[in-house]
């Protein structure tokens, strides 16, 4: 095992590989800008380092100060957690050259999972059912309409150069695709400067599942189940559970092996999240590989009991995995809502500032990982997230009911928070009822 | 009058133990005042305002010397705190065995070096940026220093 | 006027133990004075500071009368609430045709029963203790009342 | 079900049955003293009305204001909770007698299982291991001297009036035995105004082990394995966990049956406690059984997964217990700590006062039950207890780490806590062992 460990994030998921340092007896330290210089986190590291200014870039995304800090304090591996240089290989591989440990997959295999047509070439290759389309660029409209005529409509226009949903554009007919495929050229040569576009099946409808692998560097793997994170607003996921509504023994067991099968043939390690869109009637299709930890991993270890956190660094300390495939089961359901500082009746912007009350929720079957308390200002450079809550519960019933009266005691003050909009999704019929689609807040609680 | 907007004021001072409520803007004014209660109760002892987070500021293998950063209350206006603009090791000198780049009573200028941050095994010379006087060397050679962290103590001309 | 703001300044002076405020600015003033405590009671008792937790106060089948837990602001210091000892239902008369045992406007000694309170089918009798003149009955025949409700505004002599 | 619960409690156990309550969809009213006017948890009733003044004797024990407050709110049932009025019978009676559910067992199973020399002659009669002794008054020395000899030393000699181990005394041999037992008349005679003692065997070195059940008003029960209390301070509960680290599946089986048997010799419903000595050599001995929720039911909730409290208001509602026995099973180690608002370094005194600042631990695992956050007044009046913290993971020793790193991460200003207490427990090698008795507190922590 490690004896010390460096944390490159902020916020919740630093506190959380704070407390799973700690839980296997390894020494941590905390790096942080000049706007979490009072983070109440910092205090339960073994040592924090500031590395630079607010600004991101200055700071949780500059490799030379975040390793320059871990050489500093001698540390022999570094957690990236999610976002800021989480999926950046580069930075992996800058780790490897000081002899420090990503606890990651290795760069090549995030290079792999990363890239979407490289993923999705390598997952065809392995017959794992993909989005059809057109695998490659499509110069004109004429070879346009043969893709489209070929996996039929609707299909997507989606840029190349694109990503977060910027620049797609859906063609129901022949008409409509001529017209959207020279206009969505036009775009994606003025905004991203490359006017390459493909195309894509259209999957009306879909659910976004996803599977949570893990995988030892000795090659052993497993599944931990599905996540279900349909609700979405605008690429950002609101609310996650597991195990989905939808799912079956033999969709799982279908799904699980896919994700199992992309994992070996990426020659991946660590914790590893495929990515899929399930569409009205069932069937599945692989989009990409999450090469971290995620944001909604805490639903997975509800259900499962397993800790994934503890698990990415032991596998990274070279520690084959004790779990076996038939060591997992899903007890009872987990849902968890991100409960971010935004203003729901403000188009949902950021709403930093100082948390003047903050009573969380807890009792029974209650989780809450937040790195916030009264006092606590929330910085305007980072992501608005302030905490996650999750209940875990036996039926989906119950859990929907505790996650009400949870979100009805959690008491922010200060600054706006999404607490309304999650009460306000889960009192309605159709996420009730586990009848949702990835356009489900678009349709019902846009304005 | 919005006699409503006058509810909620009251209810607010109800709510809030307001004895009084003036307010005055572009010619309009209103006062309120409710009756003061005597049998009342000693305002608790807690100390009042927020907790106070401290930072633990460490570089944790070398011993940190004092980081200094409560200047002296006597300090002159002039006097700033130089501080590292890197996370890193910090060197007062070239080489090992080779002359300080400044001490104590050195007259500096802007293009002058000050010191070496090491970092990522990279040398980086930081320049002093102003015309002064080294008044104080903060950290010791070899030792880590934070972004941000006080190294001299200049007076500034 | 901004209502949020005069909410955040409240917050602020609750928090810091404030007892008054005072702002002016480009034809602008707002004013704001608390309720000063005086008389001393053991600082661990439970009501004394704390967030201004707003406290619900229901009983909840019956519609609840207007408690009037605001007095009006020209009232004299001789004016006092009379509060419900008992939780229960509050009764004026003795029997539901007879008449009330007071009125607006009755003087009464220590030993007049002004009320009923029934709780646990016992019918209570409650005594004015004290001499003086009924200015004010604050809650409605039949209405549930809670431990230290306010039933009347007695003016004491 | 019902359809209005009035909770006759305070502080967080009220807190936890609201949160039943909300979770079953049942209206809740709440009561409160003057005291606790500005508890956080009555704006999470439906209602909340004040009985009384600060005092318990004038509010939460005063039977006649919270039925009055019970008719007033017209609800159809109460919940007791714990302390207070919860194991008084008379208190049920007048439930009964005002057409409201009293949520405990019916009054004379409380009698019976309440009364201590009543409950052991029962526990006899069902031929349940009692501690061996003279089931009745002894009158002189003569046949104290024959009693010893009948069960052996070393025995205790217990005031018949006595309680909470007031005129206790223990004799090793016949000397002492007559020695002690003229001094432990006379003294009873002088405390508790009745000269009468009684002997029982003196078990050395015992655990504190009890057995939860919940048996439904149509005469079906199921235990939901132990709690293991040993960790005592004056007979105050610290730190409880499940399952015990002494327990083996023959004794649980041994010792659940036994509860059960006892459970249905007293004709008792709802949730209940049956409390065992066990010696070093595993052997049991019944005590008593609890007629109540108790203070650390949340460990067993961890491990079974059954939500006590809501299981307490569905079986009051006449519904049938909806699980058998071979459904119960215990997964992982849960344990929990009494955080109490009191100064371990000036024995152990109540520490009333405004906390100035109060983060509570989260992550994975943890379970917080509290009713304070910052700002809050802990009021001198009632018992000190500010927080129940609870960790469940896989193993003890995870268990113990995770205890560790909240308790560690838990900040509480203003007030002094047993926080530091706690730490300390953990890292004692007696207590990470499993290896304690009920004098262990005294033995390691007394000053």
């Amino acid at each position: 095992m490690f004896s010390r460990i460096l944390v490159a994030n902020r916020g919740e998921i630093a506190l959380r590989i704070i407390r799973a340092c700690k839980e296997l007896g390894v020494e941590v330290v905390a790096v942080y800008s000049e706007a979490d210089r009072h983070a109440p986190y910092l205090k339960l590291a073994d040592y924090a380092i500031c590395i630079g200014p607010g600004p991101a870039s200055k700071s949780y995304l500059d490799i030379s100060r975040i390793l320059s800090a871990a050489e500093v304090a001698d540390v022999d591996a570094i957690h990236p957690g999610y976002g800021f240089l989480a999926e950046n290989p580069h930075f992996a591989e800058v780790c490897q050259s000081c002899n420090i440990k990503f606890i990651g997959p290795a760069p090549e295999a995030t290079r792999q999972a990363g890239d979407k047509l490289k993923a999705k070439d390598l997952a065809r290759r392995l017959r794992i059912p993909t989005v059809p389309g057109s695998d490659d660029a499509v110069p004109d409209e004429k070879q346009a309409l043969d893709v489209a005529r070929r996996i039929g409509y609707p299909v997507i226009i989606k840029a190349a150069g694109g990503g977060g949903g910027r620049g797609m554009r859906i063609a129901h007919n022949d008409v409509s695709l001529v017209n959207n495929f020279l206009a969505a050229q036009a775009e994606a040569g003025a905004a991203f400067k490359n006017a390459s576009v493909y195309l894509e099946k259209y999957v009306e409808k879909p659910r976004h599942v996803e599977i949570q692998i893990l995988a030892d560097e000795q090659g052993n793997l497993v599944h931990l189940g599905e996540r279900d994170c349909t609700i979405q607003r605008r690429f950002q996921k609101l609310i996650e559970e597991s195990p989905s509504p939808i799912m079956t023994a033999g969709l799982r067991k279908e799904m699980g092996n896919a994700a199992l099968a992309f994992a070996k043939g990426a020659k991946y390690s660590n914790a590893g999240t495929c990515e899929f869109l399930v569409d009205e009637r069932g069937k599945f299709y692989f989009i990409e590989m999450n090469s971290r930890i995620q944001v909604e991993h805490p639903v997975t270890e509800m259900v499962t009991g397993v800790d994934l956190v503890k698990e990415q660094i032991r596998i990274a300390a070279g520690e084959r995995l004790r779990l076996r495939q038939g060591d997992i089961s899903l007890n009872g359901v987990a849902i968890e809502c991100r409960i971010n500082a935004e203003d729901p009746n403000n188009g949902f912007k950021p709403c930093p500032g100082k948390i003047t009350s903050f009573v969380a929720p807890g009792g029974p079957g209650v989780r809450i990982d937040t790195h916030v308390h009264a006092g606590y200002v929330v910085p305007s450079f980072y992501d608005s997230m302030i905490a996650k809550l999750i209940v875990h519960r036996r039926t989906r019933d119950e859990a929907l009911v505790a996650m009400k009266r949870a979100l009805s005691e959690f008491t922010v003050e200060g600054v706006r928070t999404t607490i309304p909009l999650h009460l306000a999704i889960l009192d309605h019929t159709q996420y009730i009822r586990g009848q949702v689609d990835t356009g489900f807040i678009d349709t019902y609680f846009s304005k | 009058m919005d006699l409503n907007e006058i509810r909620k004021l009251i209810e607010l001072m109800d709510a809030n133990k307001l004895v009084e409520f003036e307010y005055e803007e572009e010619g309009r004014k209103i006062r309120l005042r409710r009756w003061e209660d005597r049998h009342a109760v000693a305002p608790s002892a807690g100390a009042a305002s927020a907790p106070a987070a401290p930072v633990p500021v460490l570089s944790p293998p070398v011993a940190g010397g004092a980081t200094a950063d409560v200047p002296p209350p006597t300090r002159s206006a002039d006097l700033v705190d130089f501080k590292s603009p890197l996370v890193g090791t910090f060197y007062r000198a070239p080489k090992p065995d080779a002359e300080p780049f400044v001490n104590v009573g050195d007259e500096v200028s802007a293009e002058k070096v000050l010191c070496i941050i090491e970092a990522m095994k990279v040398m980086n010379e930081i320049k002093a940026e102003m015309n002064g006087v080294v008044r104080e060397i903060l950290v010791k050679n070899g030792q880590a220093v934070e972004y941000g962290e006080p190294l001299f103590l200049i007076e500034k001309r």
